[in-house]
């Protein structure tokens, strides 16, 4: 899976991912960590450019400063090493439902064209799935309730869809207006880091556009990655590659967490 | 007053067939050997409750010992699905297995509302996602001061919660810290509870962040060392997190499932006598 | 994040005439500086909350600072009523005070509400009192599953709230120990908050029993050492029980208060520049 | 104010008073104890025949074990002894509310004859009151959802009133059977112990009725001290004298807790 320009890079298309999903975050800024892809991202984050970030998991931490990544959402070191550690009814009511946390950080198993995210189970039968997933966990109030949320997600034509099997958490509905319709608070899905580039609603229509395109990936490449007629931004720029500092930040962050 | 028992006597008394049965710990502090004790003494027709039915989940369903299942996240953290609980929601095997899915939000909800002694709780929560077509505990209520619509979900009140925690006292004082999780809600949300915990001591020193169950809340306690392994319990022993990717190669068929009950689970039945 | 700021700074940045202003503090740590502060700032038409309007509320409404109280329980515990509030009610003076009068339950559960985003709370409560006749912020609401009628309360959501502590550190993170009352519910459901400590420290060792409101959470930090003065700060001081016997006589009568008033408020202003 | 027997005893009628009120505590209930009276009969008790009495504050201490009276209900000792300390919302929501605690210790300024309780206005007029008294505080929910209440309150016609001015708190109501039809689960109050005697409700009419008198005190001397019509339980009984080792205990503890 390494990343393929003409000098041959070296670093894979996830390690690119995981940098591009890390330097969307802004220093000082609060994030809700989905685990996995999110949280490597957001750990790296705060190891580069963004020492202040807030990292915050539904297990009940708030300000979480790891020094190696978690292995899961609830690793005693998140604990041991937040400012507050907190319930998990707290989490939900004090903390994400009013609107305190400006990123919610999510991963998905499958996603739309308008960045709806189904967690749940794949097919349309959902009393028998062909694939049962594990639900929704913190993900429908994550999605609802923080200003705003950026989906990070490996690319492919399986998992980016015309429309999910299953809204498990509401990204922009069916287009311009829904969440507004629907009394959700945050914006919704404004970013999706993908190994290939960066996704962003179509600020008429909500729906997804290539907006940002990885070292060596050409948009042909995420056309056929993706499910439904993939838009391309008029603007569509370039993700620089990874630093020197990132990439042996990141690895060493991994290192750590084995 | 709380009672100190044995494992295999809390289980004994408090957990029946039939009953709703909640065991909570949230990554941290799961009680994976009451899960076990359930399975040894061949409990049927469980509904079981937790927010994120893991390995201890996979388990009991695995065994037979569940008709339903309420929850809001079912996987292996960190390393991918419940090959059991799949096998019982796709196939039916050992049993059918009902589900009742939730957010976290709203089951973390469901906790509070029957420790609180009241019907439902109120959540914005699960507006435009599937899941209200599915899950008929979830509705609506209308603010009666704005006007505005939120999400309704009814309480839990298990009829028995499980928990695993650090200490206790002699007179069954109950103290947790680290991750504490929503323990403390399923347990004032049941009729009958039983706390397995890594020691039983004379005195509670005071802990940074600790919750304190008093025994008069509590039905029975146990001491079971090492009781949430491999989830952990912080200030005796790590998460063990190469047991997690094991328990991929345990429960993905049902015949190393089968070997692993009988050699990990009604074997120890023969032990502890 | 908190910025750090004077006691004056603060109430002058963040009280407003005419704002919905809470001071909370069960009994221990009731910001009583910070209340002086907004007399001597000479604020007005504020709505004050507070579960417990004792000392601290008398002398503002006293001074004539606010034009509505929305409280639980107006007295001064241990000793009697509060003459400046009765005053206040009974007779108008200085200003007229309207009242909204709620139970401990309630009000704890609006700022539930408050500090949760929500509109409203549920609980068991009023029912059968005649508190409902004359307060129009207690509607009855049914459970959407059982039919159950339970009383409803609208959140608060003050403009601004203040609460003392024992210390924070130089980034404006809070510690709080000892009784912790409603103060975290009412700083989150507040759109400012202002949080008095007795000391700003390098570093919050963890404490037993600790709140801590993170920086982010909080508007403005005050060092005000004893600004809980005659109320306690658990490991700092205790409470002056004399001063509140003594209270009695100072708000007794309105030239004593004004005496008081002009010797221990205003004069004070003069002192501080 | 002392009690005048034949032969004049060495105890007030208000230590009598504590003294009974602490007698109906029995070992091991949960009691959620408002200040003042209650307090001293909860903290009396505790020390006398009760010692694993659960002294439950509406200021979050939960198994509280001063070793003094406390001088309110946040009074530092009461946090210091606990078993848990926890947040007034948490109070009310987690265990007052669902009904765990056996006994709830009120005081009141007016009662009435179904036991309902007025701690808000004397007068008619709400708006413009004789007397404006404190308020509700925890009382309404603690007379609600307790497994029964009792109540300690010096008698007077002046307190002791047919209805009164403002149901603050829900004793019988109107009478018998009110209780369930206001949803009410707790039994309320099944005895007033005052400082001439000890009331109870009547198992058919539920009004409080006169079931037991103090040493040295007549009949009519509490029917002069009531505001309405004052039945006398058939069964009238007598309560015993305070011993000395309960004056003893009752004056070192209002000693310590000055």
């Amino acid at each position: 899976m390494t990343a393929t320009t003409e000098a041959q890079q070296a670093y894979t298309s996830d390690e690119m991912m995981s940098i591009a999903a890390a330097r969307v975050l802004g220093n000082g800024q609060r994030c809700f960590v989905g685990i996995g892809l999110p949280s490597t991202a957001a750990n790296l984050a705060r190891r580069t450019h963004a020492p202040d970030l807030v990292l915050i998991y539904e297990s009940g931490t708030l300000g979480s400063k790891p020094d190696r990544l978690p292995a899961s959402i609830g690793d005693g070191i998140l604990a041991e090493t937040a400012d507050a550690v907190i319930s998990v009814p707290e989490v939900f009511n004090y903390w994400l439902q009013p609107g305190r946390i400006d990123v919610g950080f999510l991963g998905a198993a499958q996603l739309d064209k308008f960045g709806n995210i189904n967690t749940t189970v794949i097919g349309d039968d959902y009393a028998n799935p062909k694939v049962r997933l594990p639900g929704a966990g913190g993900a429908p109030e994550i999605a609802a309730s923080c200003r705003e949320v950026f989906v990070v997600v490996r690319q492919s034509k399986r998992s980016f869809v015309d429309k999910v099997d299953f809204v498990t958490s509401v990204g922009h509905g069916s287009g311009k207006g829904d969440r507004e319709r629907l009394g959700l608070r945050g914006a919704g899905p404004t970013l999706v880091i993908t190994d290939l580039g960066i996704l962003r609603p179509d600020p008429e229509t909500s729906e997804l556009v290539l907006s940002q395109l990885h070292e060596g990936v050409e948009v042909e490449q995420v056309r056929e990655a993706t499910g439904w007629d993939l838009k391309v931004s008029p603007q569509l720029s370039r993700t620089e590659a990874p630093t020197e500092a990132e990439l042996a930040t990141l690895r060493a962050l991994k290192e750590a967490g084995k | 007053m709380a009672e100190i028992v044995s494992l295999a006597e809390g289980v004994g008394r408090l957990v029946h067939d039939g009953d709703v049965v909640a065991l909570e710990g949230f990554t941290h502090l799961i009680p994976h050997a009451a899960g076990q004790e359930i399975i040894r003494q061949r409990r049927r027709d469980l509904t079981l409750v937790r927010m994120t039915p893991d390995i201890v989940y996979d388990q009991l369903i695995g065994a037979g010992c569940a008709r339903k299942l309420i929850f809001s996240w079912g996987g292996n953290p960190g390393v991918g699905s419940l090959h059991r609980f799949r096998d019982a929601v796709q196939n039916g095997w050992p049993v059918p297995l009902e589900i009742e899915e939730h957010s976290h939000a709203g089951m973390a909800n469901r906790y509070v509302a029957g420790a609180s002694g009241l019907p439902f709780a109120v959540l914005r929560g699960y507006s435009g996602t599937d899941l209200p077509k599915h899950t008929d505990t979830i509705k609506q209520i209308t603010c009666p001061f704005t006007g505005e619509q939120l999400a309704a979900v009814p309480a839990l009140n298990p009829d028995v919660s499980i928990i695993h925690a650090q200490r206790a006292d002699r007179a069954g004082n109950v103290q947790i810290w680290g991750l504490v999780g929503v323990q403390k809600e399923a347990v004032l949300a049941a009729k009958r509870s039983l706390v397995t915990v890594e020691e039983v001591v004379d005195e509670l020193e005071p802990v940074a962040g600790q919750t304190i169950l008093p025994s008069w809340a509590v039905t029975c306690v146990a001491e079971v060392p090492h009781g949430a392994h491999p989830s952990y319990a912080q200030g005796y022993y790590d998460r063990d997190n190469a047991y997690y990717e094991h328990w991929d190669s345990i429960g993905r068929k049902r015949d190393s499932f089968e070997d692993w009950l009988r050699a990990k689970v009604f074997d120890m039945e023969v032990t502890e006598k």
